[in-house]
């Protein structure tokens, strides 16, 4: 397969991206404001030390990582014109994001059946927000990933489908970059306390 | 062929993530540290692992001129900080003037109790 | 262009003059005709901060009215030269002034903002007197803790005496403001705000200064300053009101109601005012007001 | 059976949502009437199709910008209603009496009033100069993103639909434009009116950061070659600073309002007074926004006033760099001044005395580039058409708005007239006098080069001055009035405050301003009709400097036949006195241009849906519509066909046929 150049319009389309993320980013950190506020006020109900398992956080966050770069392979495979590879590196970015949503999926459910819930108090409320918008995000990028893998195995690699492609690993990485903030200032300082 | 010198950017990108990750990891659950100097080392690795992901991942490095990219994420990251840190220097200040005290909550408490509330 | 100009600016402000003068003659324009220590220094404020408005409103005014006479495109004498598009002297006066200005504000700011801090107490012969405030649904309820007396919609304070309100609200934010004795303080529930006043004898009207539901128009109350003895008359009129302000009482008034006539109540359930700013605080133990069991 | 039709229609039914206070119900009758003539009509003349064509699937930036301005003029007719309606209410509500509206009525009017002049007013005659402007100013054919422009104008006006509807079915908020917990929480209004109001600014908040995104790319990325930064047009500096701000502060908007809405929807407690909530922080948050926001209004006036200026005077703008450097600072300091909207929370004097100095700070930027204007009409030839007569009333009206502004940024100053009459009457002399002027200058000055003919002169100029004696007497009063005591939205007052007599001049200045809107309206028709006369054949009718004026008006759909070269600042101008053209007809090649699509009508649709369905609890409607608004963006985003082809040839035709149009 030909290698396929990034033309000036893509470059367009990327900064433009690039620049839609930064407004994300000022949303999350509304929402990360709000959390360091009320972060303490727990009204009774449970603090971040009786709630979060710490190991359980850490599986999450590698397989977060992991996917961040099999996303980046995924990339290179497409500058690269190999077209299974691409549909590969996909497929496995695309199931290590689906298993990171089920693990937050079953923390919640676990919450959620300890009898407290987003209503207890002004910190579960900021907690269930920030983690729920990011697993959101993550919803939105997956579903990203199915319909690039068939546009891929369709249509191979096209311009569109690699400028696309290029989008989807912005996003992905993005989303790795505030998942590390919200595993250190949400878990890692829940778990010490502060 | 895949491009062998990106490959081994975003390994050593990943590489890098996974340590940092693994050793804030283990400050926190080893308690060797606590207290703000945890905090304080935990924060600095999840940025310097920040900067990796820009920088591996991101490629904000690579960069058309003028540097829109990083100028944008400087500004943005500006407007952030004035905003987080602004936000929390006024909701502190708000708070403990006007927070009733631990001592008078622990009277309501004790009074509630006596109600047989 | 011009005639037109100089006919509307001499009209309108014949016309605001003429009206303020009028309007303000027969009336209390209450924040300018202060009557306690903290308004009498907000009001020199507003004189200072207005005389060193002027200094670049006026210069604004004239050179724009001697620009419009001069460089409309009717005079041909003028000069014109399209390239004059920047001069250094110009530059350095219209940064450089405003910004002396406003340093010297900045610091007129800053003594202003310390002195005047409401939550500071007013240092006087006498140790400030304790007023408890709770703003309810849509009317204003006065505890005096010492006296264990308490009144709505209006408070008798010894004139010349240091005063600290301590302010809370059982409802939705609301804002004590009192125009002749000082600037307005925010009432919330959950959260206490101190502003401390001293008043001259008279009596003030106040109100909330911030949108609060329904009854909002009708939140008013007045504070009445006198000497000694009659505060002390007053304080003992309540105290032998048969109406008490017991728990049930007060969850009585806490159900809304408009336009409230002034009532007096006797011996005050005692830590009313911090259970009330308490009890957003904890898990509702008694957050729902008919709970009865009480004494 | 209950349960069901609750599954289905959620709380909405339509008996108790039709309103029963008797102006609103008159009210709703009365759009509902007037949007029924409207459908009949186009019905009756078979223009479906024409306006699905030409507008309602352009990507025309030009033509994004007029409805941007047709949906600001018609919700600036629904603010003034509401005006009207506030200035009745507290001249006659005085003792016994309680007026003509009750408390509630009365307090969802002035949110609605806030609210839409702000958001649809200001925001939508901005937005609308920014979209026919930029584009041509910089020598581009478009903006970056056409479909995402597209998208943004049609969630705008979407949001103005969702607000509106609250008028026909339902309520709307009465906790204000900015709607404080917990009174907007919903223990304290627990109807439909604060989520009406959240998801009107949601939808059309989403599309201005959209916006954003897409104004700060096309600045950054398609100016003509040899445009460097310090060589644009004064107004597409503002842009690329107000766009900046943009998409800084407007997703905290988004985050509050979202927070907020999860509140009342969820149980949640981030602003509620128990449950751990703390509402001090939607007021810090809100005001996060609202203070850039405001600013993010005010800069874009400022450059079209630049531009006006220097055209009318026919000369350069005086101390360029000065003014870029001037807005900068404002645009920096903008964004840690919010405290002064709240100094009497009951922050610590170090905090308030801090924010009050960063307040006046901006009044020395503003204040340069007052005097940097009136240098520029120094030495200057000018002539004193509509624009520059709004310039004048913006210079006398805006700096007393200054003036009050750096008395309000004194904290122990602000302790006393905070959210008084003094207070409404200073930000309505900053953003009536500042921004409105500004925008209506801007509307008149660019109006040939959108329309083809120019606005008639006479009821411009009437209408300008009808706004200044008008604004004068409705606000002089005001001022005088927050010195007295009285505070904002007060729906009644005391006999014996002595305050009638000035509200009943407050209403006479409102009445002046409603005669100046009627010659405003009287303008375009009277314009339209007679548009041969007033023909802008040369495409340059003000003798401009910038690129705009350098294609014929109306400017063909394609702006530009080639992109101009730029060599200087006032690239037109320098063009015009050197007798270099822009641009040679060997320059001209094919070009690329976008395809109408239907995305923006379909996302907006659907995204109405949503609103309309999460403020009456409709869960399973919300959903759909969600899942549908993302099917169609993928749709959209996979489908590569999305622009076609217009060859050479074709161009120098059109280009002829202009040339003729005019010189035969």
């Amino acid at each position: 397969m030909s290698q396929v150049k990034i033309s000036t319009a893509d470059n367009r389309t990327l900064l433009g991206f690039w620049i839609y993320l930064m407004t994300d980013c000022v949303l999350f950190g509304s929402l990360f404001a709000t959390y360091a506020v009320l972060h303490q006020n727990t009204f009774g109900g449970p603090s971040g030390q009786d709630l979060f398992e710490l190991p359980y956080v850490l599986v999450e966050t590698l397989l977060l990582l992991t996917s961040s770069f099999t996303a980046g392979v995924a990339i290179l495979a497409a500058k690269a014109g190999r077209k299974k590879q691409v549909i590969g590196w996909l497929v496995a970015t695309l199931l290590l994001g689906l298993s990171f949503l089920v693990m937050e999926i079953v923390e919640f459910q676990e919450i959620l059946s300890s009898g407290y819930s987003w209503e207890t108090s002004g910190f579960l409320s900021s907690f269930f927000t920030l983690v729920a918008t990011h697993g959101a995000h993550i919803t939105i990028g997956l579903i990203w990933i199915g319909v690039m893998v068939w546009r891929v195995w369709k249509l191979g690699i096209t311009q569109g489908n690699l400028r696309r492609l290029m989008i989807f690993s912005l996003f992905w990485h993005f989303l790795d970059v505030v998942w590390i903030f919200i595993f250190t200032i949400v878990y890692l300082m829940g778990v010490i306390g502060i | 062929m895949i491009n062998r010198r990106a490959l081994t950017q975003y390994i050593v990108g990943f590489v890098g993530s996974v340590l940092l990750t693994l050793v804030a990891f283990y400050i926190v659950s080893s308690g060797i540290l606590t207290g703000w100097t945890a905090v304080f080392y935990i924060i600095g690795l999840a940025t310097v692992q920040c900067m990796i992901q820009l920088f591996f991942f991101l490629h904000i490095s690579e960069d058309g001129r003028p540097r829109w990219k990083l100028h944008s994420f400087l500004f943005m990251l500006f407007a952030l900080a004035i905003v987080v840190a602004g936000s929390l220097w006024v909701m502190a200040s708000l708070n403990d003037r006007m927070m009733p005290t631990t001592q008078e909550m622990q009277e309501y408490m004790h009074r509630q109790s006596l109600n047989g509330l | 262009m011009k005639t037109k100009l100089f006919l509307t600016l001499g009209l309108v402000v014949i016309v605001a003059v003429l009206l303020t003068v009028y309007l303000t003659s027969g009336v209390n324009v209450e924040i300018l005709n202060p009557k306690g220590i903290i308004a009498e220094q907000q009001r020199d404020l507003i004189v200072l901060t207005v005389f060193l408005g002027l200094f670049v409103v006026i210069p604004v005014y004239i050179m724009t009215i001697f620009i419009i006479f001069r460089y409309h495109e009717g005079n041909k004498k003028a000069k014109y030269s399209p390239n004059f598009s920047d001069s250094l002297l110009a530059e350095t006066i219209w940064w450089g002034i405003p910004i002396i200005i406003i340093v010297f504000l900045s610091i007129v700011t800053v003594v202003s903002t310390f002195k005047l801090d409401p939550h500071k107490p007013i240092v006087g012969d006498k140790d400030p007197l304790q007023v408890q405030v709770v703003s309810l649904d849509w009317k204003w309820l006065f505890i005096y803790p010492e006296e264990s007396v308490a009144s709505v919609n209006y408070a008798v304070i010894p004139e010349g005496r240091p005063v600290d309100f301590a302010l809370t609200s059982d409802t939705v934010m609301n804002s004590f403001w009192v125009p002749q004795l000082a600037g307005q303080i925010y009432n919330m529930p959950g959260m206490i705000t101190h502003l401390n006043i001293s008043a001259d004898k008279g009596s003030y009207n106040g109100s909330s200064a911030n949108i609060s539901g329904e009854g909002f128009a009708g939140m008013k109350f007045v504070i009445q300053a006198t000497d000694q003895n009659d505060y002390k008359s007053w304080i003992k009129k309540a105290q032998a009101s048969d109406n008490q302000l017991s728990q049930s009482a007060y969850d009585e008034l806490y159900k809304p109601s408009k336009n409230n006539s002034v009532e007096q109540y006797s011996n005050v359930r005692d830590h009313l005012f911090n259970d009330v700013v308490n009890k957003y605080m904890m898990p509702d133990m008694s957050k729902n007001h008919s709970s009865e069991g009480d004494k | 059976m209950d349960s069901i039709k609750h599954f289905i229609f959620g709380d909405f039914n339509l008996v108790d949502a039709i309103p029963k206070e008797m102006v609103t119900l008159g009210g709703a009758i009365g759009i509902t009437l007037g949007l029924l003539s409207i459908l009949g009509l186009v019905t009756y003349f078979k223009k479906w199709g024409y306006l699905w064509k030409n507008w309602f699937t352009t990507i025309d930036h030009k033509k994004i910008g007029v409805m941007y301005i047709i949906v600001a003029v018609v919700m600036l007719l629904r603010g003034f209603a509401d005006v009207i309606m506030m200035r009745l209410q507290q001249a006659t509500s005085v003792g016994s009496s309680q007026g003509l509206f009750t408390a509630d009525t009365f307090q969802q009017v002035f949110s609605a009033h806030g609210t839409i002049m702000i958001f649809f007013v200001a925001m939508g005659l901005m937005f609308g100069l920014i979209n026919i402007v930029v584009p041509l100013q910089i020598g581009a054919r478009d903006v970056a993103f056409p479909a995402v422009n597209a998208i943004s104008f049609w969630l705008f006006a979407a949001g103005m639909v969702l607000i509106n509807t609250s008028m026909l079915l339902g309520e709307f908020s009465a906790a204000g434009w900015l709607a404080y917990p917990p009174l907007s929480g919903i223990e304290f209004s627990p109807g439909v009116g604060v989520d009406y109001w959240i998801w009107a600014l949601q939808v059309a908040g989403i599309g201005t950061t959209l916006s954003g995104v897409n104004f700060l790319v096309t600045i950054m990325k398609m100016r003509a070659p040899g445009m460097k930064l310090m060589k644009m047009p004064i107004f597409t500096w503002s842009v690329l600073i107000t766009m900046v701000m943009v998409i800084s502060v407007f997703p905290i908007l988004t985050g509050t309002l979202g927070m907020l809405s999860l509140d009342r929807l969820m149980g949640m407690h981030f602003f509620t007074a128990g449950g751990g909530g703390n509402m001090m922080m939607y007021v810090n948050l809100i005001w996060a926004w609202g203070h850039p926001e405001v600013y993010i209004l005010v800069l874009p006036a400022f450059g079209a006033l630049s531009d006006i200026v220097a055209t009318y005077s026919r000369k350069k703008l005086f101390g360029y760099p000065s003014m870029v450097w001037a807005l900068a600072a404002i645009a920096f300091f903008s964004m840690i001044v919010w405290l002064h909207h709240f100094f009497t929370m009951g922050a610590g004097s170090e905090v308030n005395a801090f924010f009050g100095i960063t307040t006046m700070i901006i009044a020395i930027p503003t204040g340069v580039k007052i005097f940097n204007w009136l240098f520029t009409m120094a030495r200057g030839r000018v002539r004193f058409d509509s624009p520059m007569v709004w310039f004048i009333g913006f210079v006398f009206l805006f700096t007393v708005g200054g003036m009050t502004g750096v008395m309000l940024a004194v904290p122990a100053l602000d302790y006393q007239v905070h959210n008084s009459l003094f207070l409404v009457a200073h930000f309505h002399n900053t953003i009536i006098a500042g921004v409105v002027f500004g925008l209506f200058a801007g509307v008149t000055y660019w109006f040939p080069k959108v329309f083809g003919f120019t606005l008639h002169e006479g009821l411009g100029k009437a209408a300008a001055w009808l706004w200044f004696i008008g604004f004068a007497f409705a606000f002089g009063p005001l001022y005088v009035l927050g010195l007295m005591g009285a505070t904002r939205r007060l729906d009644h007052y005391a006999e014996s405050t002595g305050w009638q007599p000035l509200f009943l001049v407050a209403g006479f200045g409102a009445a002046l301003i409603g005669v100046g809107i009627v010659c405003q309206l009287l303008q375009v028709v009277i314009s339209i009709k007679n548009r041969k006369k007033n023909l802008d054949k040369t495409g340059d009718p003000w003798n401009g400097r910038t690129l705009e004026w350098a294609v014929p008006s109306p400017a063909p759909f394609y702006n530009f036949p080639a992109i101009p070269n730029v060599t200087s600042r006032d690239a037109f101008w320098q063009a015009k006195q050197t007798k270099t053209p822009l641009w040679r007809d060997s320059d001209i090649v094919d070009i690329h241009m976008p395809k109408n699509t239907s995305i923006g009508v379909v996302i907006a649709g659907l995204a109405f849906v949503v609103g309309f369905a999460i403020v009456w609890h409709i869960v399973w409607l919300a959903v759909v519509g969600l899942v549908a608004i993302i099917v169609s963006v993928i749709v959209r985003a996979t489908n590569d066909d999305t622009s076609y082809t217009i060859t050479r040839e074709e161009l120098l035709a059109m280009e002829k046929e202009h040339k003729q149009r005019y010189t035969a």
